[in-house]
């Protein structure tokens, strides 16, 4: 097909965006829409920067998350956009968002693992629902006796929270600083070794991800 | 992140003596009795505690809570005090009846446990050895206070559904949906072939041969140019290429041959050695 | 509440139609994000020319149909939209390899005939799928009552099959022969495997429609 002039290049990408009906990747596109008109990769991030500028005074963002990009309303407008909805966003208690956090700064991480931190059980509820929203899922199961399943978090999550990776969770710098902290005193020493164990996989999915 | 947390593993890098865990080790703990006799003044009236109560994600948040609201520092964990407050709300839940999660006596247990082995007094030369009871317990408060403060952080993130919701355009009517042709391999249409004639034994009259394809290929190919012409004569000049030489000639000529034996051409040849000119039978012929 | 700034007014309204699950009418517009604040139907009205306006140009369109406004892709980019929409065509059913074979092999050939040396109807199904395809068409009639057509295999076929003339088609003896051959040495042995794992497709085809 033949090269596509710079304008042209710009509106299929943007209504591409637009009419996909989850975020849309650059390979996506490339190998979807762009199959076959040759675009560099360069064109490309050109194109989605220019976009991303343009929509920048409007009511819609174009963002990038996990999983590619899309276009969103303003935060802003969520007083008054809210109101197109009968029902209200879903809350979440407390107790599904420090198990959500674990999961996230912390993965792979079990069920146990995850009781030990907060120090109560975490009931079935909690793991379903985050489970069916396809925030969390089983990766792996733990080689210790019962081989507990190993939770991570999804690209759906990162999606939902507007993140492109794990490494931009908020309180990412605590985490790694609480795993990783030689502990001060004598007898704080010896726990040291239980929170490097700790700290390794969220260094690795940092990796992973980047 | 706490400034407690923040500070903590600098001095603890830097510094050798640790001076802050030092001195109170001993201070509060072994020679403090006189905080044990202060007056109470965390006491909170029942049906507040009860509400309060609720909102505790468990006994780590209960005894965060105490030690924030007393402004203590989770490193100098002073374990008198908060024991015998903590207990203080244990023992309200109990004559509240509340339902109280035995996760709540477990911690009381081992608050009364490190309280004991505190106030053992500890031999001098074991004195390197010897851990801290605390230790382990700061360490999961330490811990639960990051995972209770990125949980609220994470509740703070824009979210879809509530703070963000997706924009998105409808296809224009136009766009279809690509359909992904199967592929078909050489092998699999000969082998169909070989199959149906198999079975057909009533059609085996020959077998398949080279010149009879190219025979049966120009026959559908001046089939198509004679459609083409409107019922219009098509001179036999154009029915092949001179570059197929002698043979391109003599196949298109067996071929006419067979579309007039079929009846499917007429011909018409005005002289002998004229052109030889071919159309469709039927003038009002409907494709091309 | 305040009255809104016309720039704010048109982000609102921008970004309620782009969340909106389904074309939004004005009344709709007016009773949700609108509700309360007090906007004329000129001030509407105003917003969404402007609207219409700013799109213009771009790769999405604000369309207004039967139950309300929407933002469309542009029209002219649906040949490269559609590609995000693919769907799989399913295997062409042995009745199908057969009927193309024989129309191949044995052109120009009448729907009938093929039924003769299958010994089954065939389909219009089957036709018209290999028609769309482009690898068949009607190149005439036969004159005998009800002037059946004639199919023919077209270029589009040779193309396929890398073929420069149907006399290029692989003669049957000898396909038969390469296929059947005992597998005494090594390389014929790889190619009769590759003989083998052609003909499964088949076999399962022809299970499936008995």
């Amino acid at each position: 097909m033949a090269k596509l002039a710079k304008a042209q290049l710009k509106q299929l990408v943007e209504a591409a965006i637009f009419v996909a009906e989850a975020p849309i990747s650059k390979v996506q596109l490339q190998e979807t829409v762009l199959d076959g008109l040759n675009v560099s990769q360069k064109a490309l991030n050109d194109v989605l920067e220019e976009l991303r500028l343009d929509y920048q005074p409007r009511g819609i963002q174009l963002v990038e998350v996990a999983s590619g990009y899309r276009f969103q309303s303003m935060d802003s407008l969520s007083p008054w956009l809210s109101k197109m909805w009968q029902e209200q966003a879903p809350r979440y208690s407390r107790a599904m968002l420090e198990t959500l956090a674990l999961i996230a700064y912390r993965q792979p991480i079990t069920r146990g693992e995850i009781e030990d931190v907060r120090g109560v059980a975490v009931s079935s509820h909690i793991m379903k629902t985050l489970t069916e929203r396809g925030w969390i899922k089983v990766v792996g199961h733990k080689e210790v006796p019962g081989r507990p399943g190993l939770y991570a978090t999804t690209r759906a999550f990162l999606d939902y929270f507007s993140l492109t990776s794990i490494s931009q969770l908020p309180s990412i710098d605590a985490f790694a600083q609480l795993a990783s902290e030689p502990t001060g005193d004598e007898p704080l020493r010896v726990l040291a070794n239980d929170a490097e164990e700790v700290a390794e996989p969220l260094t690795q999915d940092q990796e992973h991800l980047h | 992140m706490s400034e407690q947390d923040n500070q903590a593993p600098s001095a603890e890098v830097t510094s050798t003596a640790r001076e802050p865990v030092q001195q109170l080790l001993p201070l509060a703990f072994i020679h403090g009795e006189a905080m044990l006799e202060r007056p109470e003044d965390l006491y909170i009236p029942p049906d507040a505690l009860e509400v309060i109560l609720e909102a505790f994600e468990g006994p780590l948040d209960l005894l965060l809570y105490l030690i924030r609201k007393q402004k203590f520092d989770i490193l100098n964990l002073p374990v008198l005090q908060i024991t015998r407050q903590y207990m203080e709300y244990v023992e309200v839940m109990r004559e509240l009846k509340l339902e109280l999660a035995a996760e709540y006596l477990l911690m009381a247990a081992i608050l009364a446990e490190i309280k004991s082995r505190l106030l053992l007094p500890r031999p001098a030369s074991a004195d390197d050895d010897e851990l801290d009871p605390r230790a382990e317990l700061i360490r999961r408060l330490r811990e639960y206070e990051v995972v209770k403060e990125a949980a609220q952080d994470l509740d703070q993130l824009p979210r879809l559904e509530r703070d963000v919701f997706e924009a998105s355009a409808q296809p224009a009517p136009s766009v279809q949906p690509v359909r992904i042709q199967p592929q078909v391999s050489m092998q699999e249409l000969v082998l169909s072939f070989q199959q149906v004639l198999k079975r057909a034994s009533a059609f085996e009259h020959h077998q398949i041969e080279r010149e009879a394809l190219s025979t049966r290929e120009r026959m559908a190919a001046i089939l198509e140019k004679v459609a083409n012409a409107n019922g219009q004569f098509v001179g036999f000049d154009e029915l092949f290429q001179v570059s197929e030489g002698r043979a391109g000639v003599v196949v298109t000529f067996l071929a006419v041959l067979e579309l007039v034996k079929e009846r499917l051409i007429e011909l018409v040849q005005a002289e002998p050695f004229a052109n030889i000119h071919v159309k469709t039978c039927r003038r009002e012929d409907e494709d091309g």
